[in-house]
């Protein structure tokens, strides 16, 4: 080894500074080197031990308040977890799902065995379904298993599948005390395709553009043979009759009758009232009414303070277009979501059964189920970080309230509609008559979708813990 | 005090003495016979300190010279067990009798 | 605690219980009291250390269990209790089980002598400073037998160091507090802290100085460069970082805690804490008053005494209880500093540590001695002592006194800091030196 | 009062002889290192029981704090192999046991029990605390004070000279990766390319010593 290879330009210059400074600019430290850095003894023997105790300490005094960003170096930046999330980035990957379509039940996978093959430790498992009358194979699984216990979420297999039926999910927080429960099969790996859209729009984007390119190509090249399935239409046809069966028995009854089919799980696709197929240019209204459920919900209660309660339309609290605060609000919707699931399973228990948290639906007029605090004009929050921050802690309490309703609608009969601006597209009726309230004036503006959305959020949401109340007492 | 008359304390020390006695005398480890030196002298030091106690109690020599003696025995401690280590680097071993040779 | 339980047995019960059942049952209070005290002491210790060391690094530390992770060190201690308690086969059994207990049981002694209060001390042994410190030496015992017994080598190597490094460090130690025993001419913690009434000058020395509880030694250069001493000393013998070298987990495990698990390792941890409790406790009786601070002089003048019988006995308890605060107030501070030390510092290598000691401290710590000497011939001293040269201008006040005191033992000690760091970092150069001209690697070769 | 003080009196005697007994009888020198220190803890009692207070103290600090973990130091230092049949004792145990025996029973039992002690029973003993003992060490028995002063320093010195090592047997350092560095430089001529480096001064703390010997054997490779 030569000498050059071993140091690099050190300098011990004379310069009155405490720290030699390296001459180049941009120190190339090669493989090996070291650089030594000569320091100029202080002047007094221990005033350095007392400079160093006083960075310490005064990394624990500035410690009593939160860091904003990673930008300072003193100050706590922890993230309570339970609690507290931090929005994890769309490309995480976990534990691989299967996707079935919304709208029919339809499921992605056609047990291809591209996933099976691929898979490095193994752990992807199917069955090939049959057609029960000819005994011939079907492009379907009847049974799928991933076991999760040894996958190693490397995600090859959503790499590989050619129908974007198996996508990777975001959801950590598997462990459990019973191991056989890690090996999940086909009715638990399975989620509806507007999961898969809620924690990856712009992966579930792409990947339904080139799916539509693709079927334009194959169209243009096989006119004759490219179509829906025959068996598909018959579903769809299903689906459209049952939708407007349901509209038809909405109108008179209360809203939580509407969905005849209790969502009670996943697992079993609900045949509900929606639009076929949800183009791509229904998505992201779809995703904004959510996310602007959440956000006016959490403004107004805001806002309920400064403003008294004028049940006029809500100005828009921000765009939609921010990315981060978009997913984070996504996020809080789902979680609220679920929780309304829950609450959902114990009241189908009860004679009326909750729709679920999916705005698929275009809003027109919705009436507002109770309020004296009806909507207040939420104020604009123009600043993108203080609105996702609000959007997070709105999912926390969103939560909070669904189990509390959650609790008390298992006593009492009745459920509550959880942030639901979606299922009628005409009146709501009040879901507890004796708080009835003055309906909110229709917004028919087109591009006011939004705001109404957001604001049958605040009163869907009102309703639900005065219902909540009212049974609970 | 007066319930325990001098002789037994000075029985004890000497019982001791003669325990100390023996280590010293038949214990082959260098450091066992430096601790049988340690009985001995905390006998004398008993008996020190039980005359003091017993014959002059209005003066403070007995406690003094029992002072002296812990003194001599934790000087007398750290060469011995300095040259126990010594002995031990030389020979490999610290039982007395096997350092037997005049080369040093 | 006599007089209570003798009244209530006596004059209440009318038992005429002789005299040693009445001492006996008002000690077994006592004791019972602080054996309650301590370990809920080390539960907040090591709380309070985990939040303290945790926002010194950016970060929350134990807030889950209780408010804000207050019950965070029952829930350790339940998990301590509940471990399996392995001992190695190849271990000496006996010796193994008890050297936990031969580690904790004197600490706890040591609370013996520690004065919480006017009037509240346990024991006061005339000879308390010593009996703290001799007490303290009996730990070391229980650690050299834990890393013996262990049968594990870096058990035995942690042990060795410990050893090394308290019997090193006790010297210092000592040697740093004698200057208040020569100032107060008693050995009596109580007496010590009664010493540091005041006002930045001790009315031991100016009588006439309002007496505000603040006459703390360490407002003395003499008491000022002892506080530094004995602190560091106090670290090197509480095993606390930069003189973890012990259980220097990065090079050797755990040291003698290596083999130790379940409820053995807890009273190794026990003992510990309680150590580092007491050491803070001490630093705080004898440089900072103790249980001394404003108001304290006032209360007692109040209270129920033998000089003043129409006292109230109110006062007495409220003096005990600012008093008990005053010292738990400075002792969490300290506390705090060896914290804030941990968080700052790294490790000394044992040849430091040993260099440190024996080539700083302890010369430092003589040189006090003598300042400590200076100070009593100047403040207290005339003709009559054999000490005129005060006096050779007249006869001057306490005050001007005690500023001459201060000015020569300032330079005294100024001098002898500045000095022996001098030294030392000339030795530490030279020894570089040898070094780089290819000597050897621990000091100058002998001449022959 | 009085069986108080005589039961503790024999608790205290029991103590000592059977540490002491325990001391030279055991196998392992480690065991008899520990009852040592049980036999000190007993004698210190015992010095409480006499109203020696600081004498007490004194022995826990130094024979028990000192002396005895010196001990049990040592023995680690020297420590070897366990030899079950290597015999712990002398050949000569027998004749010296007798002895101890005879000294005991012959001669101290008959001269204690026989003397008339002139001794009296002072129920309020002078307390020889620290402070009176400082004035007797400073007035009546300065002179042996200091000559035990000059004993303790010549027994460190010449501990330390005894014990220790002869330079040569130490083992080298490993170095650090600078110091390694800084060695080199100073063995090679640093090349012209990179003539800005000026030759550290004497304080600098660069501190290049011996190489070890695998940092040789791995120069050529």
């Amino acid at each position: 080894m030569s000498n050059d290879t071993l140091t690099h330009s050190l300098t011990f210059t004379e310069a009155p500074a405490a720290l030699t400074v390296v001459v180049d600019p941009t120190p190339q430290i090669a493989r090996g080197s070291a650089v030594v850095v000569e320091r100029r003894r202080p002047k007094a023997a221990g005033w350095s031990l007392l400079q160093g105790l006083g960075v310490v300490v005064d990394h624990w005094r500035k410690s009593f308040r939160k860091l904003d960003d990673t930008t300072q170096i003193a100050g706590t930046f922890t993230t309570e977890y339970p609690e507290e999330r931090l929005p994890l980035p769309e490309a995480y990957r976990n534990m691989p799902i299967l996707l079935f379509d919304d709208a029919t039940g339809h499921e992605l996978c056609t047990s291809c065995f591209q996933c099976q093959r691929i898979c490095p430790p193994q752990v992807i498992h199917m069955t090939q379904a049959k057609d029960p009358d000819t005994g011939k194979p079907v492009p379907a699984v009847s049974e799928f298993i991933i076991e999760y216990d040894a996958c190693m979420s490397c995600g090859f297999c959503a790499e590989v599948c050619p129908f974007d039926a198996i996508k990777m999910d975001h959801n950590f927080e598997l462990s459990t005390a019973d191991h056989s429960s890690l090996t999940v099969h086909k009715t638990d790996l399975l989620r509806p395709i507007s999961y898969y859209q809620s924690i990856a729009p712009t992966f579930w984007a792409e990947a339904e553009a080139s799916a539509y390119k693709k079927l334009e190509t194959n169209k243009k090249r096989r006119p004759a043979t490219i179509g829906i399935a025959p068996q598909m239409l018959a579903q769809l046809k299903a689906a459209h009759e049952l939708r407007d069966d349901q509209q038809e028995a909405t109108m008179p009854t209360t809203a939580v009758a509407s969905a005849p089919a209790p969502a009670t799980s996943s697992a079993a696709p609900p045949a509900r009232s929606a639009a076929l197929a949800a183009s791509a240019s229904d998505l992201p209204t779809d995703k904004a009414a959510r996310l602007a459920a959440i956000r006016a919900r959490n403004e107004a209660k805001a806002a309920v303070q400064a403003a008294p309660a004028t049940a006029s339309a809500a100005p828009a609290a921000s765009d939609g277009g921010d990315l981060p605060t978009d997913k984070a609000a996504r996020l809080a919707a789902i979680r609220a979501r679920n929780e309304a699931k829950k609450a959902a399973e114990q009241a189908a228990a009860a004679e009326a059964a909750p729709t679920l948290a999916t705005p698929d639906m275009p809003p027109t007029d919705v009436q507002p189920a109770a309020s004296e605090q009806a909507a207040p004009p939420a104020p604009t929050v123009p600043d993108a970080s203080l609105d996702e921050k609000a959007a997070r802690l709105a999912a926390i309490r969103a939560r909070n309230e669904a189990k509390k309703a959650d609790e008390q609608t298992a006593a009492a009969g009745a459920a509550p509609t959880l942030a639901t601006p979606d299922v009628p597209p005409t009146d709501v009726p009040p879901a507890t008559s004796e708080q009835a309230a003055p309906p909110a004036p229709a917004v028919p503006d087109a591009p006011l979708d939004e705001k109404a959305a957001r604001l049958a959020a605040i009163r869907a949401r009102n309703a639900a813990k005065k219902a909540a109340q009212a049974e609970g007492e | 005090m007066s319930a325990v008359p001098l002789e037994w304390v000075l029985m004890l020390a000497s019982g001791l003495f003669c325990v100390g006695f023996f280590g010293a005398l038949s214990r082959r480890h260098a450091v066992s016979m430096l601790m049988g030196i340690e009985l001995m002298l905390n006998a004398v030091n008993i008996n020190l300190v039980a005359f003091w106690r017993y014959t002059q109690p209005d003066e403070v020599g007995g406690i003094i010279f029992a002072l002296f003696v812990i003194v001599v025995a934790a000087a007398e401690a750290a060469v011995g067990l300095a040259m126990a280590i010594a002995i031990y680097r030389t020979w490999q071993t610290v039982n007395v009798d096997s350092v037997d040779s005049l080369r040093g | 605690m006599y007089d209570v339980v003798d009244f209530i047995l006596n004059t209440q019960l009318g038992l005429n219980s002789p005299d040693w059942v009445v001492m006996l049952i008002s000690h077994l209070i006592v004791v019972a009291i602080l054996f309650a005290i301590a370990p809920v002491q080390v539960l907040f210790l090591t709380y309070y250390e985990r939040r303290a060391i945790a926002r010194m690094q950016d970060r929350v530390g134990p807030n889950r269990v209780g408010y804000e992770g207050l019950l965070q060190p029952i829930a350790d201690g339940v998990k301590m209790f509940t471990k399996e308690d392995i001992v190695p086969v190849s271990a000496d059994q006996r010796v193994h089980l008890l050297a936990p207990i031969v580690t904790a049981a004197p600490v706890m002694y040591m609370f013996a002598v520690l004065p919480w209060g006017p009037n509240m001390i346990a024991v006061d042994l005339p000879t308390g400073l010593l009996f703290f410190f001799a007490i303290s030496s009996i730990s070391t015992v229980g650690l050299l037998m834990a890393g013996w017994a262990s049968n594990n080598k870096f058990a035995l190597l942690g042990a060795m160091r410990a050893v090394a490094q308290v019997v090193s460090y006790e010297i210092p130690a000592l040697l740093s507090l004698l200057f208040a025993v020569m100032l107060t001419g008693s050995m009596s913690l109580m007496a010590i802290v009664e010493a540091q009434s005041g006002l930045f000058i001790s009315t031991t020395d100016v009588p006439n100085i309002p007496d505000l509880g603040l006459g703390w030694f360490v407002f003395t250069p003499v008491g000022f460069l002892a506080f530094v001493c004995f602190f560091i000393a106090a670290l090197a013998e509480g095993e606390r970082t930069p003189f973890d070298i012990p259980e220097a987990d990065s090079e050797i495990v755990a040291g003698y805690m290596t083999e130790y698990s379940g409820m053995k390792f807890a009273l190794f941890y026990l003992a510990q804490y309680i150590l580092n409790f007491l050491l803070c406790a001490i630093t705080a009786t004898i440089f900072f008053g103790g249980w001394q601070g404003p108001g304290i002089a006032w209360l007692v003048s109040q209270s129920l005494s033998a000089d003043n019988p129409a006292g109230n006995p109110v006062y007495n308890v409220l003096a005990g209880m600012l008093g008990t605060f005053y010292l738990l107030a400075k002792t969490y501070a300290f506390f705090f500093v060896m914290v804030a030390l941990r968080g700052a510092f790294p490790r000394l290598r044992i040849d430091q540590l040993m260099n440190f000691g024996w080539k700083f401290l302890i010369p430092l710590t003589m040189i006090n001695i003598l300042s400590a000497a200076l100070w009593i011939a100047i403040t207290r001293w005339g003709t009559a002592q054999g000490f005129g040269i005060i006096e050779f201008a007249g006869e001057p006040s306490n005050l001007v006194r005690w500023l001459i005191a201060f000015a020569v033992t300032l330079v005294i000690n100024v001098a002898a800091y500045w000095f022996l760091a001098r030294l030392n970092i000339q030795d530490h150069v030279a020894r570089q030196a040898a070094l780089a001209a290819g000597g050897l690697a621990v000091s100058p070769p002998r001449s022959a | 009062m009085d069986l108080v003080v005589q039961i503790m009196f024999g608790v205290t005697g029991l103590l000592i002889l059977g540490a002491a007994l325990m001391v030279v009888s055991v196998r392992n020198i480690i065991h008899a290192a520990l009852w040592l220190i049980a036999c000190f803890f007993g004698i210190a009692m015992l010095y409480l029981l006499l109203h020696a207070e600081f004498l007490a103290i004194v022995q826990v600090l130094l024979y028990i704090g000192a002396v005895a973990v010196l001990v049990l130091f040592a023995v680690m230092l020297t420590r070897q192999i366990d030899d079950p049949d290597e015999p712990v004792l002398f050949q000569r145990w027998r004749s010296t046991l007798l002895i101890a025996v005879l000294l005991f029973a012959a001669v101290l039992v008959p001269t204690i029990y026989t003397h008339d002690w002139q001794t009296f029973t002072d129920p309020q003993p002078t307390f020889a605390g620290p402070r009176e003992l400082g004035f007797a060490f400073m007035n009546a028995y300065l002179l042996p004070f200091q000559i035990a002063a000059v004993l303790l320093l010549a027994a460190l010195v010449g501990a330390i000279i005894i014990a220790m090592e002869d330079q040569e047997q130490r083992r080298v350092r490993v170095l650090t990766l600078a110091e390694e560095v800084a060695l080199r430089r100073e063995r090679e001529p640093s090349p012209p390319a990179r003539s800005a480096h000026p030759q550290p001064t004497s304080s600098s703390t660069t501190p290049p010593p011996v190489p070890p010997a695998h940092e040789q054997a791995g120069e050529g490779a």
